[in-house]
């Protein structure tokens, strides 16, 4: 029934999905977690409020993966920090800007854009022109970008989500006209880029705990709880299993590959 | 050479000089050839949007697959956007994308990134002591580094701030050499952009086509003087005013 | 009934189309496969109405900017005259393979690109005098570990000293790759703990409600 | 102005004035060539060995995920592989997954300069263009390529050209996949994991260290990276080109870098331990 050397696959799959499913039932029971610090995404609020003193607009890009590709989840983590944006932007009055890579991205990022404007009780601060879709082309879309910098001169540049080799052009950019940078990718070869010339990143996962982490919602962070279980096992695992390896033993090694 | 690829050549040349300003300083022509790019690239891929979309489902339409015309009708949905009171409409395209897109990522993400990752720390080398040591070493990495990105199980004491700083450390390293190894990858376009105009364009190391030659000391005059417009009209001025 | 229309139905088809996905890959059944197919060659011309709804945007954005005459709006009609330039000859046959957009492709497109492309060595440049600074234990590791990197690479430092090569090739074989390991072990789980919740319907970034 | 202004202005150094050195010395070697000797890496020798291993009239999977901007970094090697492969006598099939732009750039960048004349289509090699749908299309097409594609790039009827009529994806020796975009993991879940086919990466030089681990673990039969890859393969196939004169380069621009690394991070260190000194009087 099972696909050839799949089986070790699905039994991973699902024994994360319950790890992590049960960390969310624990969260919605009430039980309390306690996160470690994201600094990167505490510091978006401290961008909110330095465009609002520089009366300047802030900048996001949800990176460049469509939600159809392998890496939309780094794209749905990155709209998960938008949506806490665009609340932060409505309640400061800042405007922000969103240059796109992606169009499919862009009824989304509409959405958010409106309901927060809304929730904030100022609708009249969503504009559909703020949503700028550029170039499905990274150079293309950057020498877009560098207009906008140029010419509205954002005071706050976020970058979050899967990222390609224009992340050091856009993070340059960002330097260059002065803007409070926030970043965050889980695509390893931008991570060093983002971590030397931004103000703040997030590395890898943490990307994908933004969502939690910035909504602290009890059941969200129950799954944050759940991930550290995955990677406990993922430990435990290497450790019996170098040790029989070591023993002359490969019995674990199989087991991954049945 | 006909007259297309020598005007192609130079429209080229133009575009690769105004873009390697802006390193410099952000002026009109480098505007000018992104917008210009922008305008391309969008055309470009959506020429083969249109080729794609003709081919999955317009194609198996006419064949008498009217299965297809429903992906036709969800593409149509996602222009509501621009209606305020049917925005909504457009979460049935996206939803399938997005819920396709989280399944693909989901499935096959075990085996390589979880699977592969484990089975190989796990098989150490003991052919030697230099493979076992760096067999350990990586054993050890690993761990540490996954200890770095644990989120709400925060342990106390000197081990567990020791574990997390050896992540760091680790991570480090890895962010550190991709950025070595990515100078190499950036220089080999840098050096690929200058050969096309030095070599393909100009003609060195082997010869000099003066024509060009003179061309590119006219565009880097008119581009530098985009650039540092504003000091040379205060320049003008200072000394019509003196 | 309208939230179930506007809200429900959608976030159950973001479910079912990834258990989908993820059922088609571990049971080799011919329904599932053939859904899994037929669902994906859906995708193929949603994204491809996608591009168009960009265009479309794009567009409207710049003829908007043309119209309120705002700062860079000859910017806007030049992305607006070489979009419709370029669709224009794409479209006209033989589609896609007209010698004029080949032409605009050949120096037009290609030469920004791979320009933009290279001028990151030039960033990188200026990342690396910034960024490298002897602070922390850290920072001294990453210094050493950049260096022999970018030395290994460099074919004249294997002609001085034969060991810059493999320092560099241990480098990235052992404490480098052991890094990458953890980070890709890390980031599998938070896309299938990120997949859950989407799943769940959880995640508030997934469908922009 | 004294010694220390002089180092904390150096510190600060106006990114604009290092632009122009590397410049001048990246510049340099193109116009003066230096012939300074290149190193064949493991890698490329390994890739070199697996190709030269291949039976004549095997068949080839070229993964084609090129595109315009990737043309110096990746192209040499590129050309270089295909000129080995066509000097073997070996069967190719040309298909993109990521990149919509591949047979474009294919068409005006690569066939000119490779000897595609001698080559008959349909039988020697067949291009099958861009397939849209990313991992999903490419586990499609693994599974069954016919009915995935139905036709090539021109129209032409899959079964009806003689390569690919009854081609199955296990009749692939190896798959060669140029990858500017990272999609490595793609292809090997799709068609290694599954269908155990060989995999040579022409890549990137930024992400060659995340894909040593695949290296090591054997996933990867070989690896070219960047211009260098391409000029160590020029080497091996004994016909330098493009890459061979721009190697020279590398050097002096990554011994400009590896310099400037250490003389800004030297900057910093020396001006902190003053300011330090300035605040303890």
């Amino acid at each position: 029934m099972f696909a050839a050397g799949r089986i070790a696959q699905f039994a991973l799959l699902i024994l994360f999905f319950v790890f992590t499913g049960l960390g969310i039932w624990l969260g919605r029971k009430g039980k309390k977690f306690e996160v470690r610090k994201l600094a990167a995404l505490d510091a978006l609020e401290e961008g909110v409020g330095r465009a609002a003193e520089m009366g300047r607009p802030v900048h996001f890009n949800p990176g460049w993966y469509s939600l159809d590709s392998v890496e939309a989840p780094q794209t749905v983590a990155a709209l998960s920090v938008f949506d806490r944006l665009a609340h932060l932007c409505a309640r400061y009055n800042v405007p922000v800007i969103v240059t796109l890579i992606r169009p499919d991205v862009i009824p989304v990022v509409d959405g958010l854009l409106r309901n927060a404007a809304t929730a904030e009780g100022r609708p009249e601060i969503y504009k559909a022109e703020n949503i700028r879709f550029l170039s499905p082309e990274q150079f293309a879309y950057f020498g877009g970008v560098a207009e906008i910098f140029a010419r509205e001169k954002p005071a706050t540049s976020v970058l979050m989500g899967g990222y390609m080799a224009y992340s050091l052009l856009v993070a340059e950019l960002g330097y260059r006209y002065g803007a409070f940078q926030v970043a965050g990718t889980a695509s390893w070869h931008q991570i060093p880029f983002f971590v030397a010339a931004c103000d703040y990143s997030l590395i890898g996962e943490e990307l994908f705990a933004a969502g939690a982490y910035l909504s602290k919602d009890a059941t969200l962070l129950g799954g944050l709880f759940g991930q550290d279980v995955c990677k406990l096992t993922c430990v435990a695992y290497v450790v019996v299993a170098t040790v029989l390896w070591l023993l002359g033993s490969d019995l674990f090694v199989k087991l991954l590959k049945i | 050479m006909d007259i297309w690829q020598t005007l192609g050549l130079w429209i080229a040349a133009f575009g690769t000089l105004a873009c390697f300003s802006f390193a410099f300083k952000e002026n009109v022509f480098f505007h000018i050839v992104e917008s210009i790019f922008i305008g391309t690239s969008v055309g470009y891929l959506v020429v083969f949007a249109l080729d794609s979309i003709a081919r999955t489902g317009v194609t198996p339409i006419s064949k008498g697959s009217y299965i297809y015309s429903i992906p036709l009708l969800l593409g149509l949905l996602i222009f509501a956007k621009y209606s305020k009171e049917y925005s909504w409409v457009s979460r049935y395209p996206v939803a399938l994308l997005v819920g396709t897109g989280t399944g693909l990522a989901c499935r096959a993400i075990v085996e390589v990134n979880i699977i592969r990752q484990i089975s190989d720390t796990i098989v150490i080398s003991v052919k030697d002591f230099w493979s076992m040591f760096n067999g350990f070493l990586m054993l050890v990495g690993v761990l540490a580094a996954i200890g770095y990105f644990v989120f709400t199980l925060r342990g106390k004491g000197r081990v567990y701030s020791g574990v997390t700083r050896v992540g760091r450390v680790v991570l480090m390293v890895s962010f550190a050499t991709t950025f070595g190894n990515t100078v190499l990858g950036r220089f080999s376009l840098f050096i690929g952009s200058l050969q096309s105009l030095l070599s393909d364009w100009i003609g060195l190391p082997q010869r000099i086509d003066y024509l060009s030659a003179t061309g590119a000391v006219a565009m880097l005059l008119l581009i530098g003087a985009a650039c540092f417009k504003d000091q040379i009209l205060d320049k003008l001025r200072g000394t019509k005013a003196s | 009934m309208s939230k179930v229309i506007r809200r429900e139905i959608p976030l159950l088809l973001v479910s079912f189309s990834a258990i989908l996905m993820i059922l088609d890959y571990f049971f080799p059944v011919p329904v599932l496969s053939s859904s899994a197919k037929l669902t994906n060659e859906w995708v193929v011309v949603i994204a491809g109405f996608s591009l168009c709804l960009g265009a479309t945007d794009l567009i409207i954005v710049n003829t908007r900017r043309i119209m309120r005459k705002t700062p860079g709006s000859g910017y806007a009609l030049l992305i607006i005259i070489s979009f419709l330039l370029t669709l224009l000859l794409g479209l006209s046959s033989p589609m896609t393979k007209h010698p004029a957009f080949q032409w605009i492709y050949d120096y037009f497109y290609r030469p920004p690109a791979g320009t933009l492309y290279g001028m990151l060595a030039l960033y990188l440049v200026s990342a690396g005098w910034r960024a490298f600074k002897i602070r922390t234990f850290e920072s001294v590791i990453m210094l050493v570990c950049a260096w022999f990197l970018i030395m290994a690479n460099a074919p004249i430092a294997a002609v001085v000293w034969e060991g810059f090569p493999s320092i560099g090739k241990w480098i990235m074989d052992v404490p480098s790759a052991a890094g990458w390991r953890a980070f890709y072990i890390g980031a599998a789980i938070g896309t299938l703990a990120l997949g859950l919740k989407v799943i769940l319907g959880l995640e508030r970034g997934a469908l922009g409600e | 102005m004294g010694a220390r202004e002089v180092l904390r202005t150096l510190e600060r150094l106006d990114s604009r004035y290092l632009f122009v050195l590397v410049f001048i010395v990246t510049a340099f070697p193109l116009v003066f060539p230096l012939g300074i000797p290149v190193k064949i890496s493991a890698p490329v020798q390994k890739s070199y060995d697996a190709i030269e291993a291949l039976a004549p009239n095997s068949v080839v999977l070229i993964g084609d995920e090129f595109s315009a901007p990737s043309w110096t970094e990746l192209g040499p090697s590129y050309i270089a592989v295909l000129k080995h492969l066509i000097r073997k006598n070996i069967r190719l099939v040309f298909v993109s997954f990521f990149s919509a732009e591949a047979p474009a750039a294919f068409d005006t960048m690569i066939k000119p300069r490779v000897d595609f004349a001698k080559l008959k289509y349909g039988v020697d090699f067949v291009e099958l263009g861009f397939v849209a749908g990313g991992e999903a299309a490419l586990a499609s097409f693994a599974s069954d390529i016919q009915r995935t594609l139905k036709v090539d790039r021109y129209g032409a009827s899959l079964s009806e050209l003689g390569l690919t009529k009854d081609l199955r994806i296990t009749h692939f020796s190896l798959v060669v996949e140029l990858d500017p975009g990272a999609h490595l993991s793609e292809y090997l879940r799709q068609l290694q994991a599954p269908y155990g086919l060989r995999h040579i990466s022409i890549t990137y030089g930024v992400t060659a260290p995340a894909y040593t681990p695949y290296l090591l673990a054997g996933q990867l039969s070989g690896m070219l990276v960047a211009i260098r890859g391409g000029a160590e393969y020029e080497l091996l196939i004994k016909e330098p080109g493009v890459a061979v004169s721009g190697v020279d380069g590398v050097s002096t621009s990554h011994v400009l870098f590896a310099i400037c690394l250490v003389a800004g991070s030297f900057l910093s260190l020396v001006n902190r331990l003053l300011s330090k000194e300035g605040k303890g009087k």
